[in-house]
C-alpha cells in the first residue's frame, strides 16, 4: 500500500474494528481480550509510523489528505489530513496506546472486553481529532472520544469513581457545547456570506473579526481551555486522574489534555487571529500562572497521582504560553512539550500504577526506602522524575527552554514567571521522590515488593528511549514541525512583535 | 334548498353543538356527560354533510359516535363509576382560574379568528369526491397516513398491554 | 333588522370558526373542573372536535379537500388516544378503585 | 565558522560516559568491584589521554590562533533559533579540561580503595563517570545552552552522589538541597541566557556559540531591559547561577551539607572541578563582563564578602569535612575576587592551584575519616601523626599550601588574586581578602592540630590507608608543591597570551606572607598552647569560646543562615502552597466554583421541583395559561 490517506485511515480505524471485535468476543474467550488488543493497537502503530516516515516536512500544508463527501444535505465533507503538528501528535497517540493497553493485563480484572473495546474506540476517537479537517467530522471524534473515557473512568476507575467521571463528563460537555454554538454561529454566517454550507476547516480561518469574532474565540478557548486544562478549569483534572486507572490516566496525560491545546492552534487561533492577538495575552497570562500555582498545589499533595496530576497543569500551562506567543521557537518548543509531557507525565503514572498495583496505596506516606528494595524501578522512576522535571539532556528540557527563550523575546514577564516553575518542579518532584524511595524501610508492608517484572519492563522501555533521544537529539523531531509551525503562525497573523531592547534613557 | 333554510339549518346545528357541550361539561352523572357527547358528535357530523364534507360527515358517525362513543359507554360501565365523584367541590379560585383560561382562550382565538369575517362559506356546496380525497391520502399523504397506521396499532398494542390485568 | 341573519346560502367563515373554538374552549374548560378521568377524556375529545370543525370551515374558504382529508387523519388520532386513555383509565381504576384525578399525584416532583 | 575542526575533541567526553553506561547497567551483574573500578578509571584516564593529544594539537597552533571546534550533530533547531552540539577547546577550556580529567582520574582511583566493600560500588562509578562526562561537556561546550546541560548535568551528579547513602534521610535531604538551591541559581542563569538570546536576536545575531558571542557583546552593552543595561543584568543574572553551582552568598548553603557524600565525591565534585564551574562560566562569559564593569563590581563584592563569612564559619566548626566544606567556599569567594576584579585568568590560575590541593586536602580527610571508621569530629580525633604518618605527611602539604606559604601552590595564586585586587583599586576588599589569607591560614593550621598533633582522643582503632589511596594523594601533594610555581610561568601566559607578564612587587608579598604567617602563629598560640596544658577535656576552642561565648555560638552556628532561610522562605512557602491547594483550589475553585455550580442547579431544580403538585389539571391549567400568553404574543403581532 502506497503511504497514503488509506493508510492513515487504516491507522485510525483499525483500533475500533478489532475493538468491536473484542466487545463480540464469547465469555469464554474473555482472556484474550487483551493480548488481541495488544495486537491490533501494536498493528496501528505500523502504519501511524510508515506515515511519520513518509511525512515530508518541506511540503507546506496537509498531507495524505483525503476529502470525501459524507453528509452532503449539511455540506460536510469526510476531510482527513495531517500536518506536521498533527502528525507529532498522531503518532504519540498511536505509541502511547499499546503502552496503556499493556499496562492494564493486570491491573484490570473485570469486564475485559468491554473494558479493552472501550480504550480501542477511545484511541481511534482520538486519531480522529487529529486527523479531522472538518470541523463536524472534528466535533464528531471530539465528542465521540469523552464516551469511552467516561466509562473507563467511571467502570474502572477507584472509589470516587462516579464523582469523577461525572464531573469530567460535565465539565468537558459545557465547554464543548459552547465550542457547538460557536461552530454553528459561523456555519450559518458563512453560508449566509458565500451562500455555501461548508465545515471544512480552511474555509474559517480568519472567519470573524472585531467583537463578534472576540465571542466566538472565546467560546472556543473556553472549550479548549476546559480541555488543556488552563487555570482556572482545571479541578476536574486532579479528580479524574486519581479515579482513573492506569490506562486512563495514560490517556489522559498524554493525549487528551493535548487536544485543548491542538484545539487553539487548529482552530481557536487561526480561525480568530484579530481576536487571538488581543486575547492572547490574558491566556497565556492564565498559563503562566497556572505554572506557579500547579507547582505549589503540587507540592502541596500527599497522593503521588494527585501531584503528577496538579504538575500536569503546570506543564500544559507553559505550553500555553508557547501556543500563544507566536514566536516561532516558542511554538516549535510548545508543540515538542506537548509530546514530552506526554511521555513524561505517561510514563510517571504508568511508574505511579505499578507501585499501586504492589500496594494498593497512592500515599507518599506508606512508602519510603524503595530504591532499596526495588532498585531498577527507582533507576526508571529517576529518570521519568528527572524528564518532568526539565533536566537538560532529557526531553523535558529541549521543550521548555525553547518555549522560554521564544516567549522570553516578546513577553519577558510571563517567561520569568514560567521560569518560576522550573525551580518549583524541582521542589515538589524531588520531594516526591525522596519520599517514596530514599531513607529506611519503615513500613514492612514494603520489604517484599518485587522489582520490575517483563511487561512492565516493556511498558517502560519505549518511553524511557524516547524521553532520551528527544532530549538528545530533539531535532528529528523538531524538523518535521518547522512548516506547520510557520504555517499556523502566518494563519494567526503573527508573529508578535518582540519587545523593544533599545538603549534606555538612563 | 332554499338558502334560508340551510342557514337556518346551520344555525341550529350549531346551537345544538354547543348545547351538547355545554351538557358533555356540566352534567354531573357521567353516562349523561357521554349521552350529551355523542349528540353533540351527532350535531357536528351534520354541520360537516352541512358544509359540504360528505366523508368526513360519514366517518364521524361511524367512528367517532359509534366506535369511540361505544367505548366510552362501555369503560363507564365496567368501571361502575356512572355515579358523581363524591370529593369536595373544587376550590373557588382553581374554578375561576380554569373559568379565566378557557375564557381567555376562547377570546383569543376569537380574536384570531376575526381576520376571517370578510370571508364567506357557501353552504351545501358539492362534496369533494371520495376518489380525490382518497387520491391525497394515499399520494400526498401517504407517509403521513402510514406513521399514522402506526400510531393506531401502538395505540391498539397499548390499549391491550394497559387493560391485561397482570403487568 | 331583516338583515339581522344573512339569508343567503352562506355563512361568514369567523361563525363557524366561532363556533369551533366555541367548542374547543367549553371542553377546555371541562378539562380542568372536571375529576373523572373518563370525563376528561371525554372533553378532550370535545376539544379535538372543536378542531376538527375549524378544519372542515377552512377547507371551504380557500378551497382545498386537504383539511378534510387532515380531519380524517384525526378520527384516528382520537380513536387511538380513546382506546389508550380508556385502557389505562380502566387500568387506574383497577389499581385505585377509583377515578378521581386527585387520586394521581405521582407526578409530583 | 572561525577555529578548526577537529573530532579528536569527542571523544574526550565519551569514554566516561561509556563507562556510565557500562557501569551502570552491566556493573552489579557482571563486573567484580576491582574491574569495575579500573573500568572507570580507565574511561576518565582516557580522557586524560585525549585531553593532553589535544593540548598538544592546540599547542602547536599560534597563540593568537588557538582554538579548535568539534560540531557532532545540530541539536535544537526551531525557526532561526539553532543550538548546535558542539565542542570547543581554546586554552581556556583546556585547562580546565585537564585539571577536570586528571584530578577526577586519580579521585577515581582513589575511589577504588575508599569505597572498596561498600553494596553500591557499581553504582558509585557509574555515578561518578557521569559525573565526569558532564563536567567535560559543561567545560568543551561551545555555546551556553550545551553548557548548561553539562551545568544542570553535573548537579545531577552532585543530586545522586550526596544522597548515595540514600537510606539516611538525612543525606536524601541534603541531596535535594544541593539540587534545588542549585536549580534557584540555573533559574538565574536561564534568565541571563534568555536575555542574552534575546538582544542578540534583536541585532539579528542567531548564532549563540562563545565565538560569536563575544564578537557581538557590544549588543548586549548597547540593550537595556526595564531600564537597565542588559549586559549588566545579563552579567549579575548568570553570576546568579554562579553563585549557585559555586556556592556564594547567598547560595552557598547546601555545600556544607554535600558533605553527606562519600568523601572522594566531596574532593571531586564540592572542592575540585563542579563547584568552579561558576567561576569557569565567568571567565567564559568574560567578554559580557568587560561590557559592565558593574556586573564585576557586584562579582568583586559578593565574592570577597562569601570569601570572608565562609572563613570566619570555618574556624569554629568541629567536623572535619565542614572545615574543609567553608573553606572551599571561602576560596572559590576569592577566585570570583579574581574574576570580579577583572583577572580572569588569575582567577582560573587559582582554581587549578586549589584543585590540587583541596582535592588532596579532602582526600587526606578521607583517609583520616577512613583510618578511623567513620569518625569526623576534629574533636575525637589527635595524634593522628604517629597512627598515620603518610596522611600526616600530605595533609601537612595541603596545609602549607592552602595558608599560602612560598612557594607551594596557594601563595602564587592567592598572592595574585590579592595583587590584582588591590592594583584593581579596591582597597576595602583587598584588606578583607588579606584578613581573608590570615584566616584560612588559622583555621587550617587549627584542623592540622586537632586532628594530628597531641594524643588520640577517639576510641577506633587508627590505621593508615592503602597504597591505592595514598598513591594518588601523593600525586595530587606533588602537584600543590610544583603547582604554583609552573603555573605563573606557564599557564597564565597560555591562557592570555597577549597579556604583559606580571610585576609583583615585593611588598605585596612581603604583606601576604606576613597574613599567613600570622594566621598559623595565631593558630598554634591559641589551639596548640591548650595542647601544651594538655587540657583534653576542655578543649581548645573553648579558649575561643569561654573568651567570647555569645560569638562563638553565632559563628559555630553558622550565623544561622540555615534557619533564617528555613523560617523567612521555606517555611512560609511550604505553607503557602499548602493553602494554596487548601484554600484557594480545594474551597474556592473546587468547591465555591465548581461544584457550587453543580449545587445550584441542584437546588434550583428542587425549588422548581416544589411546582410539581401532581395535580394534573394545574398543569393543564399552567399549560393553557402559557398557550394564552402565546397566543397573544402572536396576536400581538399581527395587531399592534
Amino acid at each position: 500500500m502506497m503511504i497514503g490517506p488509506d493508510l492513515l485511515n487504516l491507522a485510525i480505524y483499525l483500533p475500533l474494528a478489532a475493538g468491536v471485535l473484542i466487545a463480540l468476543l464469547p465469555r469464554a474467550k474473555e482472556h484474550l481480550s487483551g493480548p488481541l488488543a495488544l495486537t491490533s493497537s501494536l498493528l496501528a502503530f505500523i502504519p501511524a509510523l510508515a506515515l511519520y516516515t513518509g511525512f515530508d516536512p518541506a511540503l507546506p500544508g496537509m498531507q495524505f489528505a483525503q476529502d470525501l463527501p459524507w453528509l452532503s444535505a449539511l455540506g460536510a465533507r469526510y476531510t482527513i489530513g495531517l500536518d506536521g503538528i498533527s502528525m507529532l501528535m498522531f503518532i504519540l497517540t498511536a505509541f502511547l496506546a499499546p503502552i496503556a493497553v499493556l499496562s492494564s493485563f493486570t491491573a484490570v480484572k473485570e469486564h475485559r472486553r468491554f473494558y479493552y473495546a472501550s480504550l480501542l474506540a477511545l484511541q481511534t476517537g482520538m486519531l480522529g481529532v487529529f486527523a479531522a479537517l472538518d470541523l463536524l467530522l472534528f466535533y464528531v471524534f471530539w465528542e465521540a472520544m469523552l464516551i469511552p473515557m467516561y466509562f473507563i473512568i467511571g467502570i474502572w476507575g477507584g472509589r470516587r469513581r462516579i464523582y469523577a467521571s461525572v464531573k469530567f463528563f460535565i465539565y468537558t460537555m459545557a465547554g464543548s457545547l459552547l465550542m457547538l454554538a460557536a461552530i454553528l454561529w459561523l456555519y450559518f454566517d458563512h453560508q449566509s456570506r458565500t451562500g455555501v454550507y461548508t465545515f471544512a476547516l480552511t474555509a474559517y480561518n480568519n472567519s470573524a473579526a472585531g467583537g463578534t469574532g472576540m465571542l466566538l474565540f472565546l467560546a472556543f478557548a473556553l472549550a479548549f481551555a476546559v480541555k488543556v486544562p488552563l487555570w482556572p478549569f482545571h479541578t476536574w483534572l486532579p479528580d479524574a486522574h486519581v479515579e482513573a486507572p492506569t490506562a486512563g490516566s495514560i490517556i489522559l496525560a498524554g493525549v487528551l489534555l493535548k487536544m485543548g491545546v491542538y484545539g487553539f492552534i487548529r482552530i481557536a487561533v487561526p480561525f480568530f487571529p484579530e481576536a487571538a492577538m488581543t486575547a492572547g495575552w490574558p491566556i497565556a497570562a492564565l498559563g503562566a500562572f497556572g505554572v506557579i500555582y500547579g507547582s505549589l498545589t503540587a507540592w502541596a499533595q500527599d497522593d503521588i497521582k494527585k501531584l503528577v496530576a496538579y504538575s500536569s497543569v503546570a506543564h500544559l500551562g507553559i505550553v500555553m504560553v508557547g501556543v500563544l506567543v507566536l514566536e516561532p521557537a516558542a511554538v516549535s518548543g510548545a508543540v515538542l512539550q506537548m509530546v514530552n509531557h506526554g511521555l513524561s507525565t505517561g510514563a510517571l503514572f504508568l511508574c505511579v500504577g505499578m507501585l499501586y498495583e504492589r500496594r494498593h496505596t497512592r500515599l507518599m506516606a506508606d512508602y519510603g526506602g524503595i530504591a532499596k528494595i526495588m532498585p531498577a524501578f527507582a533507576a526508571v522512576f529517576m529518570i521519568v522524575t528527572l524528564s518532568s522535571i526539565g533536566l537538560p539532556g532529557l526531553n523535558g528540557f529541549i521543550g521548555e527552554f525553547l518555549i522560554l527563550f521564544g516567549a522570553f523575546k516578546v513577553w519577558p514577564c510571563l517567561a520569568l514567571v514560567s521560569l518560576g516553575g522550573v525551580i518549583l518542579s524541582a521542589v515538589y518532584m524531588l520531594g516526591m521522590y525522596q519520599k517514596v524511595f530514599f531513607g529506611p524501610v519503615s513500613n514492612t508492608a514494603n520489604k517484599e515488593l518485587p522489582d520490575l517484572k517483563v511487561r512492565e519492563w516493556l511498558c517502560v522501555l519505549p518511553l524511557l528511549a524516547l524521553i532520551v533521544w528527544i532530549g538528545v537529539y530533539p531535532n528529528f523531531f523538531l524538523r518535521r514541525i518547522d512548516t506547520a509551525v510557520n504555517d499556523y503562525i502566518r494563519l494567526a497573523g503573527g508573529p508578535r512583535p518582540v519587545f523593544s531592547l533599545a538603549k534606555g534613557e538612563k | 334548498m332554499r338558502p334560508l333554510l340551510l342557514t337556518a339549518a346551520f344555525y341550529l346545528l350549531s346551537g345544538a353543538i354547543l348545547a351538547g357541550a355545554a351538557g358533555t361539561v356540566l352534567l354531573r352523572r357521567p353516562l349523561y356527560c357521554a349521552l350529551s357527547l355523542l349528540f353533540t358528535l351527532l350535531a357536528t357530523s351534520a354541520l360537516y354533510i352541512l358544509l359540504g364534507a360528505e366523508l368526513a360527515g360519514l366517518l364521524q358517525i361511524i367512528v367517532y359516535a359509534g366506535a369511540v362513543m361505544a367505548l366510552f359507554i362501555l369503560a363507564i360501565h365496567m368501571t361502575g363509576q356512572d355515579e358523581p365523584l363524591k370529593t369536595p367541590p373544587l376550590p373557588r379560585l382553581l374554578l375561576m382560574a380554569a373559568g379565566a383560561a378557557a375564557a381567555g382562550l376562547f377570546g383569543l382565538l376569537m380574536l384570531a379568528a376575526t381576520r376571517f369575517f370578510i370571508a364567506f362559506v357557501k353552504l351545501a356546496p358539492e362534496p369533494y369526491s371520495v376518489a380525490e380525497q382518497a387520491g391525497l391520502i394515499f399520494g400526498r399523504y401517504t407517509p403521513q397516513f402510514e406513521l399514522l397506521s402506526l400510531l393506531v396499532l401502538a395505540g391498539i398494542a397499548g390499549a391491550v398491554v394497559a387493560a391485561k390485568k397482570k403487568l | 333588522m331583516i338583515h339581522f341573519l344573512p339569508l343567503t346560502d352562506s355563512v361568514p367563515l369567523a361563525h363557524i370558526v366561532g363556533l369551533g373554538v366555541a367548542v374547543f374552549a367549553a371542553g377546555a374548560f371541562g378539562f380542568l373542573v372536571r375529576r373523572n378521568l373518563i370525563v376528561l377524556l371525554m372533553c378532550v375529545e370535545l376539544m379535538l372536535n372543536g378542531a376538527n370543525i375549524v378544519l372542515v370551515a377552512f377547507s371551504r374558504a380557500p378551497a382545498s379537500p386537504d383539511p378534510q382529508v387532515w380531519v380524517i387523519f384525526m378520527f384516528a388520532v382520537a380513536a387511538a388516544e380513546a382506546g389508550v386513555g380508556l385502557a389505562l383509565a380502566v387500568l387506574i381504576w383497577r389499581r385505585l378503585g377509583t377515578l378521581d384525578i386527585d387520586a394521581l399525584k405521582g407526578l409530583r416532583g | 565558522m572561525e577555529g578548526n575542526f577537529y573530532p579528536l575533541l569527542k571523544w574526550m567526553i565519551l569514554p566516561p560516559l561509556a563507562g556510565f553506561v557500562l557501569n551502570g547497567l552491566l556493573g552489579k551483574k557482571f563486573l567484580s568491584e576491582r574491574a569495575g573500578g579500573i573500568l572507570g578509571s580507565l574511561a576518565v584516564l582516557l580522557s586524560f589521554v585525549f585531553a593532553l593529544l589535544s593540548l598538544s594539537d592546540l599547542l602547536n597552533l599560534p597563540a593568537a590562533d588557538r582554538l579548535l571546534r568539534d560540531t557532532l550533530f545540530t541539536w535544537i533547531s526551531a525557526g532561526p533559533f539553532t543550538v548546535d552540539f558542539a565542542l570547543r577547546l581554546d586554552p581556556l577550556s583546556a585547562v580546565m579540561a585537564l585539571v577536570v580529567s586528571g584530578v577526577s582520574f586519580l579521585i577515581h582511583v582513589y575511589s577504588i580503595g575508599y569505597m572498596h566493600g561498600d553494596k553500591g560500588f557499581h553504582k558509585y562509578f557509574s555515578y561518578l563517570n557521569f559525573f565526569v562526562f558532564f563536567m567535560l561537556v559543561l567545560v568543551l561546550a561551545d555555546n551556553p545552552v550545551l553548557m548548561f546541560v553539562g551545568w544542570e548535568g553535573v548537579g545531577l551528579a552532585s543530586y545522586l552522589l550526596i544522597g548515595f547513602w540514600y537510606e539516611d534521610p538525612e543525606k536524601a535531604s541534603a541531596g535535594k538541597k544541593a539540587f534545588i538551591t542549585n536549580r534557584i541559581g540555573d533559574a538565574g542563569f536561564l534568565a541571563g541566557l534568555m536575555l542574552l538570546a534575546a538582544v542578540m536576536h534583536a541585532g539579528g545575531v542567531y548564532a549563540l556559540d562563545f565565538s560569536t558571542l563575544s564578537a557581538n557583546a557590544q549588543l548586549a552593552a548597547g540593550a537595556s531591559f526595564a531600564g537597565v543595561n542588559a549586559a549588566f543584568l545579563i552579567g549579575v543574572l548568570l553570576f546568579v547561577g554562579a553563585t549557585g553551582k559555586s556556592a556564594q552568598f547567598p547560595l552557598y548553603v547546601w555545600l556544607p551539607d554535600a558533605m553527606a557524600g562519600p568523601t572522594p565525591v566531596s574532593a571531586l565534585i564540592h572542592a575540585a572541578t563542579m563547584v568552579t564551574a561558576g567561576v569557569y562560566m565567568l571567565a567564559r562569559m568574560f567578554f559580557l563582563y568587560e561590557a559592565a564593569p558593574a556586573a564585576l563590581d557586584v562579582v568583586l563584592v559578593t565574592g570577597c564578602f562569601t570569601a570572608f563569612l565562609a572563613a570566619v564559619i570555618a574556624v569554629a566548626q568541629r567536623d572535619i569535612k565542614k572545615v574543609l566544606a567553608y573553606s572551599t567556599v571561602s576560596q572559590l569567594g576569592f577566585m570570583f575576587m579574581a574574576v570580579g576584579a577583572g583577572a580572569w585568568a588569575a582567577g582560573v590560575f587559582h582554581l587549578t592551584t586549589h584543585a590540587f590541593f583541596k582535592a588532596l586536602l579532602f582526600l587526606a580527610a578521607g583517609s583520616v575519616i577512613h583510618g578511623l571508621s567513620g569518625e569526623q569530629d576534629l574533636f575525637k580525633m589527635g595524634g593522628l601523626r604517629k597512627h598515620m604518618r603518610t596522611t600526616f605527611i600530605l595533609t601537612a602539604t595541603g596545609w602549607l599550601a592552602l595558608s599560602g606559604v612560598p612557594p607551594l601552590a596557594g601563595f602564587y595564586s592567592k598572592d595574585l588574586i590579592l595583587e590584582k585586587v588591590f592594583t584593581s583599586g579596591a582597597g576595602f576588599v583587598w584588606l578583607t581578602g588579606l584578613l581573608t589569607a590570615a584566616l584560612t591560614a588559622y583555621y587550617i593550621s587549627r584542623l592540622l592540630i586537632l586532628a594530628f598533633m597531641d594524643n588520640y582522643r577517639g576510641r577506633e582503632h587508627a590505621h593508615e590507608s592503602p597504597a591505592v589511596m595514598t598513591v594518588p594523594m601523593g600525586l595530587l601533594a606533588a602537584l600543590s608543591v610544583v603547582g604554583g610555581m609552573a603555573g605563573a610561568a606557564w599557564l597564565l601566559p597560555f591562557l592570555q597570551p597577549g597579556a604583559p607578564p606580571e610585576h609583583h612587587s615585593a611588598l605585596m608579598i612581603a604583606i601576604s606572607v606576613a597574613a599567613a604567617a600570622a594566621g598559623i602563629i595565631a593558630a598554634f598560640l591559641i589551639t596548640g598552647r591548650r595542647i601544651g596544658g594538655g587540657h583534653h577535656a576542655a578543649w581548645c576552642p573553648r579558649s575561643l569560646a569561654a573568651a567570647w561565648p555569645r560569638l562563638h555560638r553565632l559563628v559555630y552556628n553558622k550565623f544561622y543562615v540555615d534557619e533564617i532561610y528555613e523560617a523567612l522562605l521555606l517555611k512560609p512557602l511550604a505553607r503557602f502552597a499548602d493553602w494554596t491547594f487548601r484554600v484557594p483550589d480545594s474551597k474556592v475553585i473546587d468547591g465555591a466554583l465548581v461544584n457550587g455550580t453543580a449545587r445550584l442547579f441542584m437546588s434550583l431544580g428542587r425549588t422548581l421541583g416544589a411546582a410539581q403538585t401532581g395535580n394534573a389539571q394545574f398543569y393543564a391549567i399552567v399549560f393553557m395559561a402559557g398557550l394564552c400568553l402565546l397566543l397573544a404574543a402572536v396576536l400581538a403581532g399581527y395587531y399592534l
